[in-house]
C-alpha cells in the first residue's frame, strides 16, 4: 500500500480524532461549567464519528435488507453507537440539571469563582 | 405567548402531524429507520413545542405529572417484563421466540412490544426533563 | 428451573424493581420493594456463587443468542466475588436508608431515591457478571449516572459540585473505555471478551490498535478507580454525598471499577500482551507506591473525617493496584482478598460516620470531640472498622495486607514490603487522630448530651464490623475464592 | 472440663469480666467485686493447666485457621506457664490495690480503667499461651491498644502525648519490623509454630539471621531495647496501677518474654550460638543495662527512677537470651518472675506514697519513712530483690545469667551485671534512706498543712513524724506486702522454679 | 464524489468545533453544537447510516440543543475570559490524539470489505435478521434483539436522567432553603 492511499484510507479517523481532542480540550481547560458540557458532547459524537467509519463498507448501503443489494455496511457499530447517543444525551440532562442547581446555590457557573467562594468560607 | 395567533394556529395544525409522524416512526422501525428511541423523542418534541407556544401549564393539562411518572416507568417495566414473560415459559431472558407460535412471530413481537417501551420511556423522559427545567424557579 | 436463570435475575430483580419504586410513590412501600430487591439479589449472589464454585464457569445467553451473536452473562469465580461483594454491600446498607435519609433533606422524594440506589446496585453489579465488552460499557453507565445523582443529593452545596467533577471525569473515563472497546472490535471484528481473548493473538501482540486499545482502556478504567493521579473527583464526592451514599460507593463502586481494570487486562488482553510484550508492571507499581503514600498523608491533615476516609480509599486502591503490579497468583489474591475486604471497612466506616452526622450534624473531628462517651457503640464501631483499615491482626485488614506482603516477598522485593509497611503506619495515624478525638477529648459545650445512634443505623455498621471480625479470623471463604479467581486470571493468560 | 477448656477459659474469663464490669458501671461496689472475682477465677483457670505441664505434656487449643497451614492456636509449654501465673496471680492483687488507689485518688472514668485492665490481662495470658509467632503476634498488638486508654487515662495534654510516644514506638515498631520478620520467617520457614531447636535453621543464610535477629529484636518494642524505650518512661503518666501491673508484670515483661519466645523457639539457642548472630545483641543489651541505670540516677521522680530501672532490668533478660546457654535462658526467665515481684511492690510503694502524702518526687520524701512505716519497708524488700542480694528471689536470677555469661565466656557481662548491681544499689537505697534520715524540718509544717489543716499545728507536727502512723489505705499496703513477702518465697522455693523452667533448655 | 462530500463536511464540522472553543458567547456556542450535531448527522448519511443519523439529529441537534438553551435562560449567557493559559490540557489532549493516531495505522482503510470487524458477527446478522426475526432493518433486529439486552440498559440509562432530573430539579426542591454549606468543615 502506498503512502497515498495509507493516508486517503486513514485521514476520515485523522479528522475524528482531530475533532475529539477538540471537545475533550474544551472540557478540560475550560472552566465554564456550560462549555464544558458542550465539549463533552462534542467529543462524544467525534467519537461516534470515529466508529461510524469503522462500519463503512465500500459501495455498500445501509444495512436495511433489500432485494438485489448484496453489500451493506457493517450494523453492529451502528447499534452500538444508537445506544452511545442516548447514553451521551442522559448524561447532558443530568450535567445540565446539575448546573442550573450549581447556579442556584453559588450564583456562578464559572469553575474558579466556585472554587473561590469554597475556599473563602 | 397569547398574541401570536398565527403560531397558535399553525402549532395547533402540526401537533396531530407531528404526532402521527412519530408513531409512524415508532411502528416503522422494523422496516426503515426509526424506531422507539427516535419515534420518542418526535412525540417529545411535538409537545415541547406545544408547551412552547401556549405555555407549560397548559401542556402538563394535557400531559400531567402523574401520567409522565407512569410513562416513564411503565416503559422500563414493559421491557424487562417482556424479558421475565421469556422466562416463564421456559426460555432465556428477552428470547422473545417463544412469545408467538414460530420464532419469525415471536421475535417480532418481542421487537414490537420492547421497541413500545423504549418509545414510552424516551417520551416520558424527555418531556418531563423539559417540564423540569421549565418549571424550575430560582428563588 | 428458575435457577438456571440466576444469572438474569440478579441484574433484572433490582432492574424492575426500580422503576415500580417510582410507581409505588409511598415511601414507606418503595423501601420495602427496595429492602427486598437487594435482599433478593444477594440471595442469588450466594447461590451463584455456590453454583460457580461447584460447577466452574457458567455462560448464560441473553436473549438465546449464543455469544459472540448474543450478549452473554459469564460468571466465573472472580465475576461472583465481586457480585458477592456489591449485592451483599447493598443489603447491608439498605436498612440504613431509611433514617439516614431525613436529614439530607430527601425524604421527601425518598421513593425517587430508592430507584436511584436500585438502578446504582443494579448497574454495578450488571459490569460484574456481562461477558460482553460493549453492554459492559452500558451498565458503567447506569451506575454511573445514577451514583452522580446519588452524590449530588448531599446537603452540602459542594455535593452539586462533586457530582459535576465526577461526571465530567467519569464521562471522560467512560468515553475512553468506549473507544477502547471500539478499537478492540476494530482488532478482532467481535464484541464479546472472552472471544476477543482468544482473537488477539491472531492480531499479534505488536497490532498498534490493540496498544492503543490497552493504553485508552487502562486510563479509562483508571479514572473510573480513581487511581492516582486521577483521583481528583473521589475525595469531594465522598465527603459530600448523603452518608449512605458515600458507604455504598465507597465500598462498592470503586471495586467494580477495579475488576473492571482486572478483566481486561488479565482475561481479555492477556498477561503474555499486558506485562511481557508491554512495560505495564512498573508504571502501575510506580502509581501505586505513591497512591499508598501521597494521599495519606494528605488524609491525615483533614478536619472532616469523611474526607480523612475518602482520601483513605484512594490510597487503599494504591494496595490493590499494587498486588494487580505483581503479575503473580500471589499478588493478584491479594488484589482481589483486599476489594473484598476494604468494602467490608470503608462501608462500616462511613456507616458509622452517618450515624455521627445524624446525631450532630457533622463529621468534622472537632466536634466529634468526646463523642465515645455519648455514643459509645457507635464509636466502638468506629474503632472496629478503623483497626481493620490499619491492618490489626484479627481483622479483615491484616489478611490482605499479609498477602500482599508474602507477594513482595515472593518477588524479593524487599522495598516494597517496607512501604507496605510504612503506609500502614500512616493510616494508624489518621485513625488514631478520630479515636483520641472521640475518647480522649471533652466534647463541644453544645454537644454534651447526645444519644446514641437509633438501631437501624447502628444494626448495618455493626453487621460489617463483625463481618471485619469473622474475615479476619474465618478466611477460608474469602482466600478460597480469591485464590481462584486469581489462578484463573493468571492462567486465561 | 478437661485443660483445653481451662485454658480457653483463662482467656475468656476476664473478656466476660470485662462485660460485666461494663455493665455494672454505676455501680463501683458492684464493679470492683466482679473485677476481684474474675481475677481470682482467671487465677484459678490458670492453675489448672500446671498440672498437665509440669508432667511434661503441652496442651493444645486450636481456635481457628487463620489462614491454610496456619491457625489461631494455643500451646501451653512451661515458659508460658510461668507467664501467665504471674500476669493472673499478680492481677489479683493489683486488683485490690487498684480499689484502695483509685478511690484513694478519685480518679475518673475507672469502669474504662477497669475494663481495658481486664482485656490487657486476657491478652497479657495469650500471649504466654499462643502456639505459634502470629498468634503471639496478634495478642501482643491487642495488649498495646488495650493499655492504650490506660496510658492516656488522665486525659491531658500530657497523658496524650505519651499515648502517643506509647503507640507510636510500639505500634511502629510491631507493625514495621516484628510483622515483616514474621512473614519472612512464614516465607522461609513455612511455618510459625514454637519449636523446640527453632524452625529457621538451614531455612535462611547465616548472613541474614543478623538481619532477622534485629528485625525481631526491635520489633518487640516490648522489650525496651536502647534506643526504643522512650515509651516506657513515658507511659509513667498512667495510674500506679497501670504502671505496677502493666509495666513491671503484662506489657514489659510480655515483651521479653516474647524475646526468649523467639529465640528459644524460632531461632533456636544452638543456632544463634553457631552463627554468633546474637553477639551484637549482648552488647546492646550490656549498654541499655548500663545507661539506663544512669539515667534512672539523675531522676527526681520517684516513679521515673523505676521506669528507667526497669528499662535496665528488661535487658538483663534480653542479654540472657543473646547469651544462648541453658544457664542463661532459665535465668533470664526466672528474671522475668523475680524482677516482676520486686519491681510490682517499687511501683505499689510509689503509689502508696502518692496516696497517702500526694508526693511523687523523691526530694520530697525525707522524713516520710517514719509515717509510712509499712510501705518502706516492703520498698526496702523490694529494692533488694531487685538489686539482687540474697534473701530475695531476685539473688538467683541474676545468678545464673551470670553462670551464662561464663559458659558462653563472655566474662564481660559479668562485670557489667556487678556494676549494674552496684548502680541498682545507688538509685534504689537512698529513696529508702531518704524516708528515715535527712534534714526534715521545713517539711514537717508543709506536710502537716496539706493534711492535717483540721488539727492544730502543733500537735500534727509531732503526731507526723512521732507515733502517728499515716499510712495509705490498708487495700493498699496489704497487696504490697504479698508482693514483698513474694519476694522472699521466691528466694526459697526458686528450685521448684527452676525445675519447671528447665525443660525449656532440655 | 463521495469522498468529497465526506471532506467538506468534516472540514466543516473542524470549523465549526474551532469556533467552540473560541467563541465566549455560549448561545452561540449552543448553537453552533447543535450544528456540529446535524453535521455528524450527515455524515452518518454518507457512512451509510441512517439510522444513526436520524437519532443523531433528533437527539444532538434537536433534544439537546433544546435542553442547552433551556439551561442557559436560567443561568448565564457569557463565559468568562479564562484566566490561565492552558498548556497541561494541551499536553493532555495532544498525547491522547497521538495515541489514537497511532491506534489507527493498524487499522484497516476506511471502507475495506475485508477488515477484522467486517468478518463473523456483523456478517452473521445481515444474513440471518430475515430468517429470525423476519424484518428488513438490520439495526433494530440486532438493537432489539440479538443485542437487546443492551438496549434494556439504553433504555435504564435514560430513565435513570429523569429520575435524576427530578431528583435534582424537582418541583419538591421549591420550598426549600438554599442549602448551606457546613460550617464547620474546611474545603
Amino acid at each position: 500500500m502506498g503512502d497515498w492511499e495509507f493516508i486517503v484510507g486513514h485521514y476520515n479517523y485523522w479528522i475524528a480524532i482531530f475533532l475529539a481532542m477538540t471537545g475533550l480540550y474544551i472540557v478540560i481547560a475550560r472552566g465554564n461549567l456550560i462549555k464544558k458540557l458542550v465539549g463533552l458532547n462534542v467529543f462524544q459524537s467525534s467519537v461516534f464519528i470515529l466508529y461510524i467509519s469503522l462500519a463503512k463498507v465500500e459501495g455498500g448501503t445501509a444495512p436495511i435488507l433489500a432485494r438485489g443489494i448484496d453489500i451493506y455496511s457493517n450494523p453492529l457499530p451502528h447499534v452500538l453507537i444508537l445506544t452511545a447517543i442516548v447514553v451521551g444525551v442522559a448524561t447532558t440532562a443530568l450535567g445540565l440539571a446539575l448546573v442550573v442547581r450549581i447556579r442556584g446555590e453559588y450564583g456562578t457557573i464559572e469553575e474558579d469563582d466556585i472554587h473561590s467562594q469554597d475556599e473563602s468560607m | 405567548m397569547k398574541e401570536y395567533l398565527v403560531l397558535r394556529v399553525i402549532t395547533k395544525l402540526l401537533l396531530p402531524f407531528i404526532l402521527l409522524f412519530g408513531l409512524y416512526v415508532q411502528f416503522h422501525g422494523d422496516f426503515g429507520p426509526g424506531g422507539g428511541f427516535q419515534a420518542g423523542v418526535i412525540f417529545a418534541a411535538g409537545f415541547v413545542l406545544y408547551s412552547l407556544v401556549y405555555g407549560v401549564a397548559a401542556a402538563q393539562k394535557v400531559l400531567p405529572t402523574g401520567i409522565l411518572r407512569a410513562g416513564l416507568a411503565g416503559g422500563v417495566l414493559i421491557y424487562a417484563l417482556v424479558g421475565v414473560a421469556n422466562l416463564i415459559l421456559g426460555a432465556n431472558y428477552l428470547e422473545y421466540t417463544p412469545l408467538a407460535d414460530t420464532m419469525k412471530e415471536g421475535q417480532h413481537l418481542g421487537i414490537f412490544l420492547v421497541e413500545l417501551g423504549v418509545g414510552l420511556t424516551v417520551a416520558s423522559v424527555m418531556m418531563t426533563v423539559y417540564f423540569t427545567f421549565a418549571t424550575w424557579r430560582e428563588d | 428451573m428458575l435457577l438456571a436463570h440466576l444469572p438474569a435475575l440478579v441484574i433484572v430483580i433490582p432492574l424492575i424493581c426500580a422503576p415500580l419504586c417510582v410507581l409505588l410513590r409511598g415511601k414507606d412501600w418503595a423501601f420495602i420493594v427496595a429492602l427486598l430487591a437487594t435482599w433478593a439479589s444477594f440471595a442469588c449472589s450466594v447461590l451463584l456463587t455456590i453454583q460457580v464454585m461447584k460447577v466452574g464457569t457458567i455462560s448464560y445467553a441473553m436473549g438465546g443468542w449464543a455469544p459472540p451473536y448474543g450478549i452473554e452473562i459469564r460468571l466465573d469465580a472472580l465475576n461472583v466475588f465481586i457480585l458477592l461483594i456489591v449485592s451483599g454491600i447493598g443489603s447491608v446498607v439498605a436498612p440504613y436508608a431509611r433514617n439516614s435519609l431525613l436529614l439530607e433533606h430527601i425524604e421527601e422524594r425518598a421513593y425517587m431515591f430508592y430507584c436511584a440506589y436500585l438502578l446504582c446496585l443494579c448497574g454495578l453489579m450488571g459490569v460484574a457478571v456481562t461477558g460482553d465488552a460493549f453492554n459492559l460499557f452500558v451498565f458503567l453507565e447506569i451506575s454511573s449516572l445514577s451514583s452522580y445523582v446519588l452524590i449530588a443529593l448531599g446537603s452540602d452545596r459542594r455535593a452539586l459540585t462533586a457530582a459535576y467533577q465526577y461526571l465530567v471525569m467519569g464521562t471522560i473515563g467512560a468515553t475512553f473505555i468506549v473507544i477502547a472497546v471500539g478499537l478492540l472490535y476494530q482488532a478482532t471484528g467481535t464484541l464479546n471478551m472472552a472471544d476477543i481473548a482468544n482473537r488477539l493473538p491472531e492480531a499479534g501482540y505488536t497490532n498498534r490498535t490493540v496498544i492503543a486499545a490497552f493504553a485508552f482502556m487502562v486510563i479509562g478504567a483508571g479514572l473510573k478507580i480513581a487511581i492516582f493521579p486521577l483521583h481528583q473527583w473521589l475525595p469531594n464526592a465522598y465527603t459530600y454525598a448523603p452518608n449512605i451514599v458515600s458507604a455504598f460507593l465507597a465500598a462498592t463502586a470503586t471495586k467494580v471499577s477495579v475488576y473492571i481494570l482486572l478483566r481486561f487486562v488479565f482475561s481479555v488482553f492477556g498477561v503474555e500482551f499486558s506485562f511481557v510484550s508491554l512495560p505495564t508492571a512498573i508504571p502501575l507499581l510506580v502509581l501505586a507506591v505513591l497512591a499508598m503514600f501521597l494521599p495519606s498523608i494528605v488524609a491525615c491533615f483533614q478536619t472532616n473525617v469523611k474526607r480523612v476516609l475518602a482520601y483513605s480509599s484512594v490510597a487503599q486502591i494504591g494496595y490493590m493496584v499494587l498486588g494487580l503490579g505483581f503479575v503473580s497468583v500471589a499478588g493478584l489474591t491479594a488484589s482481589i482478598l483486599h476489594l473484598f475486604n476494604h468494602a467490608l471497612m470503608k462501608g462500616a466506616l462511613f456507616l458509622v460516620l452517618g450515624a455521627v452526622f445524624y446525631r450532630i450534624g457533622s463529621c468534622n473531628i472537632d466536634r466529634m470531640a468526646g463523642l465515645a462517651k455519648q455514643m459509645p457503640w457507635t464509636m466502638a464501631a468506629f474503632v472496629g472498622g478503623g483497626l481493620s483499615l490499619i491492618g490489626v491482626p484479627l481483622t479483615a485488614g491484616f489478611i490482605s495486607k499479609w498477602y500482599l506482603i508474602l507477594a513482595a516477598l515472593e518477588k524479593g522485593w524487599w522495598y516494597i514490603v517496607v512501604l507496605i509497611v510504612v503506609s500502614s503506619l500512616i493510616a494508624v495515624v489518621y485513625v488514631f487522630r478520630v479515636i483520641e478525638a472521640a475518647y480522649f477529648r471533652d466534647a463541644p459545650d453544645d454537644l454534651v448530651n447526645v444519644a446514641e445512634a437509633p438501631i437501624s443505623l447502628l444494626a448495618p455498621a455493626w453487621i460489617l464490623v463483625f463481618a471485619n471480625f469473622y474475615f479476619g479470623v474465618e478466611t477460608s471463604i474469602s482466600v478460597g475464592i480469591a485464590e481462584r479467581a486469581a489462578q484463573s486470571l493468571m492462567g486465561a493468560g | 472440663m478437661d485443660t483445653q477448656d481451662f485454658i480457653a477459659l483463662a482467656m475468656l474469663l476476664p473478656l466476660i469480666g470485662t462485660v460485666m464490669i461494663w455493665m455494672s458501671g454505676p455501680r463501683p461496689n458492684q464493679r470492683e467485686v466482679v473485677t476481684v472475682v474474675t481475677a481470682i477465677l482467671t487465677f484459678l483457670c490458670v492453675l489448672q493447666v500446671l498440672p498437665p505441664v509440669l508432667a511434661g505434656e503441652n496442651p493444645t487449643l486450636i481456635i481457628a485457621n487463620i489462614l491454610p497451614g496456619l491457625q489461631f492456636a494455643f500451646v501451653v509449654e512451661p515458659l508460658g506457664m510461668m507467664f501467665a501465673l504471674i500476669a493472673s496471680f499478680l492481677w489479683i492483687v493489683t486488683s485490690f490495690y487498684a480499689i484502695g488507689y483509685m478511690r484513694g485518688h478519685n480518679e475518673p472514668n475507672q469502669t474504662r480503667f477497669y475494663m481495658c485492665f481486664a482485656i490487657a490481662i486476657s491478652s497479657a495470658i495469650a500471649v504466654a499461651f499462643s502456639g505459634n509467632m502470629l498468634t503471639l503476634f496478634i495478642a501482643y498488638e491487642v495488649l498495646t491498644l488495650s493499655t492504650y486508654p490506660l496510658v492516656t487515662h488522665n486525659q491531658d495534654e500530657e497523658a496524650k502525648r505519651a499515648g502517643r510516644t506509647y503507640l507510636g514506638i510500639l505500634l511502629t515498631s510491631s507493625i514495621g519490623l516484628l510483622l515483616v520478620a514474621i512473614l519472612w520467617t512464614w516465607y522461609a520457614a513455612g511455618t510459625l509454630d514454637f519449636t523446640k531447636g527453632g524452625i529457621l535453621k538451614g531455612k535462611i543464610d547465616d548472613g541474614l539471621v543478623i538481619v532477622m535477629l534485629f528485625l525481631y529484636m526491635y520489633g518487640i518494642g516490648k522489650a525496651a531495647l536502647m534506643p526504643i524505650h522512650r515509651w516506657l518512661p513515658a507511659a509513667m503518666v498512667a495510674p500506679t496501677p497501670v504502671s505496677a501491673l502493666l509495666h513491671a508484670v503484662a506489657v514489659v515483661k510480655a515483651g521479653v518474654f516474647t524475646v526468649l519466645k523467639v529465640i528459644i523457639y524460632i531461632f533456636g539457642a544452638d543456632f544463634l550460638t553457631e552463627t554468633g548472630a546474637s553477639v551484637w545483641l549482648m552488647y546492646v543489651a550490656g549498654a541499655t543495662v548500663l545507661l539506663a541505670s544512669l539515667v534512672a540516677l539523675t531522676k527526681d521522680n520517684l516513679k521515673a527512677r523505676l521506669a528507667y530501672s526497669t528499662v535496665s532490668q528488661l535487658s538483663y533478660v534480653v542479654l540472657a537470651g543473646a547469651l544462648a546457654t541453658s544457664f542463661s535462658l532459665v535465668g533470664g526467665a526466672m528474671h522475668i518472675v523475680m524482677h516482676a515481684f520486686g519491681k510490682i511492690t517499687l511501683f505499689f510503694c510509689a503509689g502508696a506514697i502518692m496516696v497517702a502524702s500526694h508526693k511523687t518526687e523523691i526530694s520530697q520524701m525525707r522524713g516520710l519513712g517514719w509515717r509510712m512505716p509499712f510501705t518502706f519497708a516492703a520498698f526496702l524488700l523490694g529494692a533488694l530483690s531487685v538489686i539482687g542480694l540474697p534473701p530475695l528471689g531476685g539473688s538467683w536470677s541474676k545468678w545464673y545469667i551470670a553462670l551464662g555469661a561464663a559458659d558462653a565466656e563472655q566474662l564481660i557481662f559479668i562485670a557489667v551485671l556487678m556494676i549494674s548491681s552496684l548502680l541498682n544499689v545507688a538509685y534504689l537505697i537512698p529513696v529508702f534512706a531518704r524516708g528515715f534520715f535527712g534534714p526534715r524540718d521545713e517539711e514537717r509544717a508543709q506536710i502537716a498543712d496539706t493534711h492535717h489543716h483540721d488539727h492544730d499545728h502543733k500537735s500534727a507536727d509531732h503526731a507526723a513524724y512521732g507515733s502517728r502512723i499515716v499510712e495509705a489505705p490498708l487495700f493498699c499496703v496489704v497487696p504490697l506486702w504479698v508482693t514483698a513477702l513474694g519476694c522472699v518465697a521466691l528466694f526459697l522455693y526458686a528450685d521448684r522454679l527452676y525445675a519447671m523452667l528447665e525443660p525449656i533448655v532440655k | 464524489m463521495e469522498a468529497w462530500v465526506d471532506i467538506s463536511i468534516l472540514g466543516l464540522m473542524a470549523l465549526t468545533a474551532i469556533a467552540i472553543v473560541m467563541l465566549r458567547n455560549l448561545l452561540a456556542v449552543v448553537m453552533l453544537s447543535g450544528i456540529y450535531s446535524l453535521l455528524a448527522a450527515s455524515i452518518f448519511v454518507v457512512m451509510d447510516a441512517v439510522d444513526v443519523a436520524f437519532t443523531e439529529a433528533a437527539v444532538g441537534a434537536g433534544i439537546s440543543t433544546m435542553l442547552f438553551i433551556g439551561t442557559l435562560a436560567l443561568t448565564t449567557r457569557i463565559e468568562k475570559k479564562p484566566a490561565h493559559t492552558p498548556v497541561l490540557p494541551l499536553i493532555v489532549v495532544i498525547i491522547t490524539g497521538a495515541v489514537l493516531i497511532f491506534g489507527t495505522l493498524d487499522v484497516a482503510v476506511y471502507g475495506d470489505p475485508l477488515a477484522p470487524a467486517m468478518q463473523d458477527v456483523a456478517p452473521y446478522y445481515l444474513e440471518n435478521t430475515k430468517k429470525h426475526a423476519g424484518i428488513p432493518n438490520v439495526v433494530t433486529a440486532v438493537l432489539a434483539s440479538y443485542r437487546g439486552y443492551d438496549t434494556l440498559g439504553e433504555v435504564v440509562v435514560i430513565f435513570t436522567a429523569g429520575i435524576g432530573v427530578i431528583l435534582l430539579l424537582g418541583s419538591w426542591r421549591r420550598g426549600l432553603p438554599k442549602i448551606a454549606p457546613h460550617k464547620d468543615d474546611k474545603a
